[in-house]
């Protein structure tokens, strides 16, 4: 944290704010979307200077990843320029102004940026630092307080994603009423797909199984480095969406058939869930990994690999779902 | 005498979470539903014995993955929590059992599973938020409940349950943030998330202004969630335009929670601490309760849709239970508290007896419901007892809770005069918007069209909405337990006050 | 049967009649009317097999159930309540019999609903005389409001419907604007609602705020209809006359007055509003009322409405003699709500045979009536006459009490009042009496047209028999009244004795 | 220099506000959408400037940084849950505005105003 | 010390490339400056890896580059099927 | 000998440095999408291994260079594909490159 990080943790920032202005004065939707994936892409780079690595890793894999693939899917059914313009300007203005105020009154009495003694840095932190290699003893210490002293909290989060899934599924499940609106031309991923684009497909179908494997190295090396289930969950899912941008979302569809996405979906909580009620069977409290072995540490291995693995697949299902839920709607 | 490893607590929200993907693969017709029900009863039956036990005097204290408190997260259930607990699962399995008949003509058989799976996990993140002891597991298991309810609301008939919907997801999630923010403020200040630990420390910050734009945040957003009076724009247009079934279910519980979070963080962690918090809270919150009884009961009065008139008296009755928690005594307290349970006694019977309606008559507009007495006159008579008890008529769950906030706002003197005023005219613009109702059903002839004889709705609807109904006039004359718990929950919160 | 089973009983009885009235109702009417007079019958034995206990100055009690320490639903039988008790037992069985000829003889729709509802207004009324404690009261006191409701809106036309709202309307205003806040003021303050000799706010509460709790349970009390809150009773006439003659002669109106009782003697204490001056107003809104309501009825032309406000001045009456806070006022104040209640229902029971054998309605139809309709006019007469306080009625009796009263407590304006409203009684009462007995039926033929085309019938003979049955039973309880009213005066005084 | 210090905390306010501006006043739903995600990456823009420590290094245990100060893992922990709740309401508001764009064929709020108001 | 020159270098590309997507008149100009920050901030995280001394986190830098691929052609796909719905509505305005 | 790695560590990376930022300015300053294409994807390989070669002399024999190699390989393969599947896609949507207009219409003086 030299004085020079923060200069360039400065600079990203402000790179952001301009962004960030572009994003809300742009009237092309489409530009808007892009935008908002090169905020992300920022906002993953100063996060990573912040030392957060894990975190810069899944909001680069989602900034840029699905929350562009999303985007782009809506857009694609809807409307791509927005038509109207604001309403309530004033009221929201003067909304906005109060509550800056409120922060900036705020931020004076807040620790500096990188105080040693914070209060946050004194009281919870250094007992997780201390204690993850003697009861976890996992070089990750985010992934042993997200995985294991935190655990209920990610149990929550996998189900967030859950309900995500089954909320899109149920929305775009019903067949549009009477005739689409969207007309068939202008399918997100359609039978084509880039079919015609040769040099993309050469060289897509040669990464494809590289980004797998790299998938499955941040799933089981979440541990060692940063990663875990859910970057893990969204590099697969985007390698799908990419086969199914050269392939045609139909062979995609075949690869990873409907029910199947759906039993992912569901089984992944479950692993989860059923991991903490394993717990409770052999005399430890709801998600105490340290009962699953003899040895308490392996245990709490044991534990996080098995949940980190339920998040994987929990997050694959989902979103693949979701695009498929996205690009089926154009394509009927 | 808090017993640790005691695993009711965790299971209260793990059955229905995990009940929910299992629903979610069920295929067969009707399986799903079920399925749905029989981990709600199960829930239920949870609660129940959580509040045995809490009756009986010992507080569980659960610490999740083995970790104690500060560092893991903690579950702690107590009078207040039970209570809740009581009036989430309650609200579900009835729901649920009422509900069949009229979801299965609003959603179609293939997406059934998904719709009670969804359910579930309403179920299962309102209890994760009532039983957890940690600031950000709350704001976790606050998003599962949410999201959950945009897809139940979303599933209404109607077309416009779509915006209805947007709408509330917008404002449920800067709701969300607005109390992500304030937690992360506490967190800079204090280096905990547990509540209870939270409590401990704030004192000792050194300069309190981000702890009270934390305050104000934390408040502010859980008001939005709760549809507290002026932040109320989103709940209208979402009770009315959901299912019946869902109407029932989240009409009951989903803000009163919200409020439960806010009563936890308000009077634990804040009053305590900030010097003076407890007047800036009560000074900030009972004009707007005020407001709310008036203006919201002024609006039900005039409303033409029969659900959007119950929608607003929801927003009304929110407005009674923040005046009696922000009365700070300990009557006005337990009344605000009670009111949570009979408020939800009473509407849930309310909306049980719309969605019986609803099973025969098209559109639920006042000029519809012209003679709905002599074809449907069971359950015309069901709403007439819930509508009393909404008004709160002695004899009726209602009137209790009017009693208690009444004699809370009188030992306030001159202030409580006005108090008590309000909520008289807000008592009697309620016996109005009931009464419009039931002269139109009994009074008003049917319109040519409507078919002849009596046709009452599904024998499982009725039976159910009777139970409702009886149990509103039961706990109006024998409300012990309500009462037992709300006290020993006021109690446990004014321990820091003087 | 012991006291205490005995009050249960006097609850449930009624109770039990109802479901046996739907039940009944299904079969056939006479089997529905079989039930109601059987009920009523045993509610009366059972009352008055409670009368001895109460006369030796027991006070059987039993307690039912606890909302919270401090609020629960009790019943205690003193002597104000046992009489209560008694007048609304004993006419019911008058009344079922009167509304049996009325119903058939007008052969109105909905019967048994009729007579369900009829039951359970009994039953609030018997929960509001044997209340223990203000709660208890409140609770049927609003019990009495909603079941009466449906009655009053018995014939579903849009009259009915509009009448029967401000019905309702004033009379939830009131009760849950005024007596509520009033009736928890009263649990705050003392701790307890239940109703002890001497009061229970002695030394609680003092200076103004006793004349205002007074005032919001006075006005709280809407039944008790003292202007301003005296317009549901006017309205409530639309209602088929059974309804009128019990539910506002006897029941309604008297719960309302005797709830005013209670809360003065049982709550405030005599002596204590007699110590403190804030509480002198009631007097003048009493004597006020009595007065306005007298000329209103002056000029009433439909026999119903002027009963109506005729019972408006007389419940005043019984306040006013409440209001002057001594013993013999209070005596007379009890007799006076029985004396009321006899001739009140005969006036409504003569009406309501007037009515049903020729559909007239107004004053001035009334000409030469005496003639066609010999028993009716007779009773009306009496009741007329006990109304104004001629000596061989009832009224006499109450109203000398009032007056010896008024002059132990020498305030004049009471007895000026009571003297002034007895002249205005007469003035509205005696023009009928002459009308129909010494007035010729008019041959005049333009009458005639008007007269058939309202459907009045020209050649009509006396009501259906079992209405004239009542009526002559009613008429001769107020003659009676006059001769025997020594346990009513015994249970009078036990109330004032009561009192120090 | 102190204030350079704060700098991470204005900007987390002044984005939290151009999201909140976005989300009430724009119309269009989709932007309104953008406008939540914004808002909700301002608040992990706040939770992450807690966790550095001058000096320190990410909280990840290696060879060559044994002995040396780490920062503070439990932002880093609230905020990876936080980006899956911003995901997961971002996917379900996108499916809502796709059926109401079949429902009224128009995804500006006023429009579907009027439209319901017929 | 050693990366300093080259760190300014990538900023100062970064700010013109978002200069490029602010200002971009057609479409695709948009799309080229995300490619390009794209590429940039792969090189971005590697050098800060060094730079903060932790060169184990290169992770990062590798997903981005396919995370950064796939966005890319994901756009490219969906002009493609904008382009082609405005060629069928032009067969269908003659 | 570690002076030398640096040195030359440092020689790459600031010509790759430089390298990159031609490509911006480039990017950012031709007249026409196709040109712009051209100077920001050319710059964009040839510093990318200017840059990452740099960083291998840095990180010496370990995993590191490993993972540097693959992020190598990776951008080569990736940003020329971007590229060509941009300018196709650009063709199709009908924006013809600017061939015919001269470089500038300098008046002749």
């Amino acid at each position: 944290m030299t004085v020079f990080t923060v200069f360039f943790i400065i600079f990203l920032l402000t790179l952001m704010v301009i962004t960030a202005l572009a994003i809300v004065q742009t009237k092309n939707l489409f530009a808007a979307a892009m935008l908002s994936g090169i905020f992300s892409l920022m906002s993953a780079m100063i996060f990573f200077l912040l030392d957060a690595a894990d975190v810069a890793l899944t909001e680069a894999a989602v900034g840029a990843g699905i929350s562009t693939v999303l985007f782009l899917g809506a857009l694609a059914l809807t409307a791509e320029n927005e038509r109207a313009g604001t309403a309530g300007r004033a009221a929201a203005l003067a909304v906005v102004t109060v509550i800056t105020a409120v922060l900036v009154y705020a931020t004076f009495d807040m620790p500096r940026l990188g105080d040693p003694n914070a209060p946050a840095q004194l009281h919870v932190a250094p007992w997780y630092l201390e204690k993850t290699p003697e009861y976890i003893d996992v070089p990750n210490v985010v992934t042993a307080v997200l995985a294991s002293f935190r655990g209920y909290d990610t149990l929550g989060e996998t189900f967030v994603v859950f309900t995500a899934g089954i909320g899109v599924l149920f929305l775009l499940g019903k067949a549009p009423v009477g005739q689409p609106k969207v007309s068939p031309a202008m399918t997100f991923a359609g039978k084509t797909g880039l079919r015609h684009y040769q040099i993309p497909r050469v060289v897509g179908r040669l990464l494809i199984p590289f980004i797998l494997l790299f998938a499955l190295y941040v799933q089981f090396h979440g541990d060692y480095s940063p990663g875990g289930g859910f970057q893990a969950g969204v590099i697969v899912a985007a390698s799908v969406v990419l086969y199914a941008l050269l392939e045609g979302e139909e062979q995609a569809r075949q690869a990873l058939p409907a029910w199947l996405l759906r039993l992912m979906a569901a089984t992944g909580p479950l692993i989860y869930g059923f991991t903490g009620v394993a717990c409770m069977l052999l005399g430890g409290n709801f998600l105490d990994y340290s009962v699953l072995a003899h040895d308490p540490v392996h245990g709490q291995h044991y534990g996080i690999l098995v949940i980190e693995a339920g998040v994987g697949v929990t997050v694959t299902g989902v979103l693949i779902s979701i695009f498929h839920s996205f690009a089926a709607r154009g394509a009927k | 005498m808090s017993v640790e490893a005691y695993h009711l607590a965790v299971l209260q929200v793990v059955v229905p979470l995990l009940s929910a993907p299992f629903v979610v693969l069920l295929r067969p017709r009707g399986l799903a539903w079920a399925a749905a029900s029989a981990a709600s009863a199960m829930a239920f039956a949870i609660a129940v014995s959580l509040t045995a036990g809490v009756l009986s005097g010992d507080e569980y204290r659960y610490a999740v993955g083995g970790w104690a408190a500060p560092y893991g997260i903690e579950i702690r259930v107590d009078a207040l929590t039970s209570l809740l607990l009581l009036v989430v699962t309650g609200a579900s399995l009835v729901a649920l059992l009422a509900g069949r008949r009229s979801l299965d003509v609003d959603i179609d058989d293939a997406r059934q599973p998904l719709f009670y799976g969804a359910w579930m996990l309403a179920l299962a993140g309102l209890a994760g938020i009532v039983v957890s002891a940690d600031a950000f597991n709350i704001f976790v298991f606050m998003e599962v409940s949410s999201l959950a309810s945009y897809i139940l609301i979303a599933a209404g008939p109607n077309r416009r349950a779509l915006p209805a919907t947007f709408k509330y997801l917008v404002m449920g999630t800067i709701g969300a943030t607005f109390y992500l923010i304030g937690v992360g403020l506490i967190y800079m200040m204090t280096g905990t998330l547990n509540l209870a630990d939270m409590a401990q420390r704030v004192h000792e910050v050194a300069d309190q202004r981000p702890v009270l734009a934390a305050a104000g945040f934390i408040i502010v957003g859980l008001a939005l969630k709760a549809a507290v009076f002026p932040l109320h724009a989103w709940l209208p247009n979402a009770y009315t335009y959901a299912p019946h079934a869902v109407t029932v279910f989240l009409a009951a519980c989903a803000t009163k929670v919200q409020i439960y979070v806010l009563l936890r963080f308000d009077f634990l962690v804040f009053q305590g601490n900030l010097p003076g918090h407890e007047f800036q809270f009560s000074h900030f919150l009972m004009p707007l309760a005020l407001l709310a009884i008036l203006l919201a009961s002024g609006v039900a009065m005039m409303e033409r849709n029969l659900k959007r008139l119950l929608a607003y008296s929801s927003v009304a009755q929110i407005g009674y239970i923040m005046l009696g928690v922000s009365l700070l005594s300990a009557t006005g307290l337990s009344a605000g508290i009670i009111h949570i349970f009979n408020h939800a006694l009473a509407k849930g019977a309310l909306f049980l007896a719309v969605a019986c309606l609803g099973m025969h008559i098209q559109g639920l507009r006042l000029g519809d419901l012209a003679g709905a007495a002599k074809r449907m006159p069971w359950t015309m008579a069901a709403f007439v007892i819930a509508g009393l008890s909404l008004i709160g008529i002695p004899g009726t769950a209602g009137f209790v809770s009017k009693w208690l906030l009444i004699s809370a706002a009188l030992a306030e003197g001159s202030l409580g005069i006005a108090v008590v005023a309000v909520v008289l005219i807000g008592s009697l613009m309620a016996v109005v918007y009931v009464w419009r109702v039931v002269e139109a059903a009994y009074f008003q002839s049917p319109q040519a069209g409507s078919p002849e004889g009596r046709h009452e709705a599904p024998p499982m609807l009725l039976v159910v909405t009777w139970a409702a109904v009886l149990g509103n006039v039961y706990f109006g004359l024998a409300p012990g337990l309500p009462i037992k718990l709300s006290q020993a929950a006021a109690a446990s919160l004014l321990q820091h006050l003087p | 049967m012991s006291p205490e089973a005995a009050i249960l009983a006097a609850i449930l009885l009624p109770a039990a009649g109802t479901l046996g009235i739907l039940l009944a109702g299904r079969f056939s009417a006479n089997l529905r009317e079989a039930v109601t007079l059987t009920t009523s019958v045993l509610l009366a034995a059972n009352v008055l097999s409670l009368l001895p206990d109460v006369l030796a100055g027991a006070r059987p009690a039993v307690h039912i159930a606890t909302l919270v320490p401090g609020i629960d639903i009790a019943f205690e039988v003193e002597p104000l309540g046992m009489l209560f008790a008694i007048i609304a037992s004993g006419l019911w069985i008058v009344n079922s019999l009167y509304s049996i000829g009325y119903m058939r003889g007008n052969n109105e729709k909905h019967q048994t609903r009729f007579y369900a509802f009829f039951a359970l207004a009994i039953v609030a009324a018997i929960g509001v005389a044997f209340a223990a404690n203000l709660f208890t009261l409140y609770l049927f006191y609003e019990a009495l409001t909603l079941s009466t409701y449906p009655l009053v809106t018995h014939k579903g036309d849009e009259n009915s419907v509009r009448s029967a709202r401000v019905y309702l309307g004033l009379l939830l205003l009131t009760s849950i604007g005024l007596f509520l806040p009033a009736v928890i003021w009263t649990y705050g303050v003392a701790g307890t609602g239940d109703f002890t000799d001497g009061g229970i706010l002695a030394g609680h509460i003092a200076g103004p705020a006793v004349g205002l709790l007074l005032g919001l349970y006075a006005f709280g009390i809407g039944k008790a209809a003292i202007m301003p809150v005296h317009r549901w009773l006017p309205a409530a006439m639309v209602a088929p006359t059974p309804v009128s003659a019990l539910l506002h002669a006897v029941a309604v109106v008297k719960a309302g007055v005797f709830s005013i009782l209670k809360v003065i003697f049982y709550v405030f204490g005599v002596d204590f509003l007699a110590a403190t001056p804030s509480a002198d107003w009631l007097l003048y809104a009493a004597a006020f009322t009595i007065l306005a309501a007298s000329l209103v009825a002056l000029r009433q032309q439909n026999l119903k409405r002027l009963l109506a406000y005729s019972t408006c001045s007389q419940l005043s009456y019984v306040v006013l003699a409440a209001a002057l806070f001594k013993p013999l006022a209070e005596v007379g104040a009890v007799l006076h709500i029985a004396a009321h209640a006899f001739a009140k229902i005969t006036l409504f029971f003569a009406a309501g045979a007037i009515y049903t054998a020729s559909k007239k309605t107004e004053v001035h139809q009334l000409r030469g009536i005496g003639r066609r309709m010999p028993w009716t006019m007779a009773a009306f007469t009496i009741g007329a006459l006990s109304m104004i306080g001629v000596p061989p009625t009832g009224g006499f009796i109450s109203k000398w009490y009032l007056l010896a009263g008024a002059y132990e407590a020498d305030n004049y304006v009471a007895m000026a009042t009571v003297v002034l409203s007895t002249a205005l009684n007469a003035g509205y009462f005696l023009p009928i009496i002459v009308l129909a007995w010494f007035a010729r039926e008019e041959a005049a033929p333009g009458s005639v047209g008007a007269a058939a085309a309202s459907g009045v019938k020209k050649d009509h003979g006396e009501a259906p028999f079992p209405a004239v049955l009542a009526l002559t039973i009613t008429a001769a309880l107020t003659i009676a009244f006059f001769f025997f009213h020594q346990p009513a005066l015994q249970l009078a005084s036990e109330i004032s004795m009561g009192l120090p | 220099m102190e204030i350079l210090e704060l700098y991470n905390y204005w900007v987390f306010a002044i984005l939290l506000m151009i999201g909140f501006y976005a989300v009430t006043a724009k119309l269009n739903l989709v932007k309104k959408l953008i406008g939540l995600s914004l808002f909700q990456s301002a608040v992990f823009l706040l939770y992450i400037s807690m966790g550095p420590v001058e000096g320190g290094t990410a909280p990840i245990f290696h060879a060559d940084v044994t002995g040396r100060v780490f920062s503070n893992p439990l932002p880093s922990v609230l905020i990876l849950t936080a980006i899956v709740v911003g995901i997961s309401t971002l996917a379900l508001g996108l499916a809502i505005i796709v059926r109401i764009k079949e429902a009224y064929d128009s995804v500006e709020e006023n429009e579907i105003r009027e439209l319901d108001r017929q | 010390m050693i990366y300093y020159a080259v760190i300014v270098a990538i900023l100062v590309t970064m700010a013109l490339a978002l200069a490029r997507a602010l200002i971009g008149p057609t479409v695709y100009d948009r799309v080229l400056a995300v490619n390009m920050l794209g590429t940039k901030t792969v090189l971005l995280l590697a050098v800060a890896a060094f730079f903060i001394g932790r060169p184990d986190f290169l992770d990062l830098a590798l997903t981005y580059a396919l995370i950064n691929f796939i966005g890319v052609l994901a756009v490219l796909e969906f002009f493609r099927v904008r382009a082609q719905r405005s060629l069928a509505e032009e067969k269908e305005g003659e | 000998m570690a002076m030398v790695v640096d040195v030359a560590s440092w020689v790459l990376l600031t010509v790759g440095g430089f390298f990159v930022l031609v490509g911006g300015i480039g990017a950012l300053r031709m007249p026409d999408l196709y040109t712009r294409m051209h100077a920001a994807s050319v710059t964009d390989s040839l510093g990318a291994m200017l840059v990452l070669g740099g960083l291998v002399l840095q990180a010496g024999i370990t995993l590191e260079t490993v993972k540097l190699a693959a992020i190598l390989i990776f951008m080569l393969f990736t940003s020329p594909t971007a590229a060509n599947a941009l300018a196709s896609a650009a063709l199709l949507a009908g924006i013809n490159p600017g061939l015919a207009k001269p470089w500038r219409q300098e008046p002749r003086s």
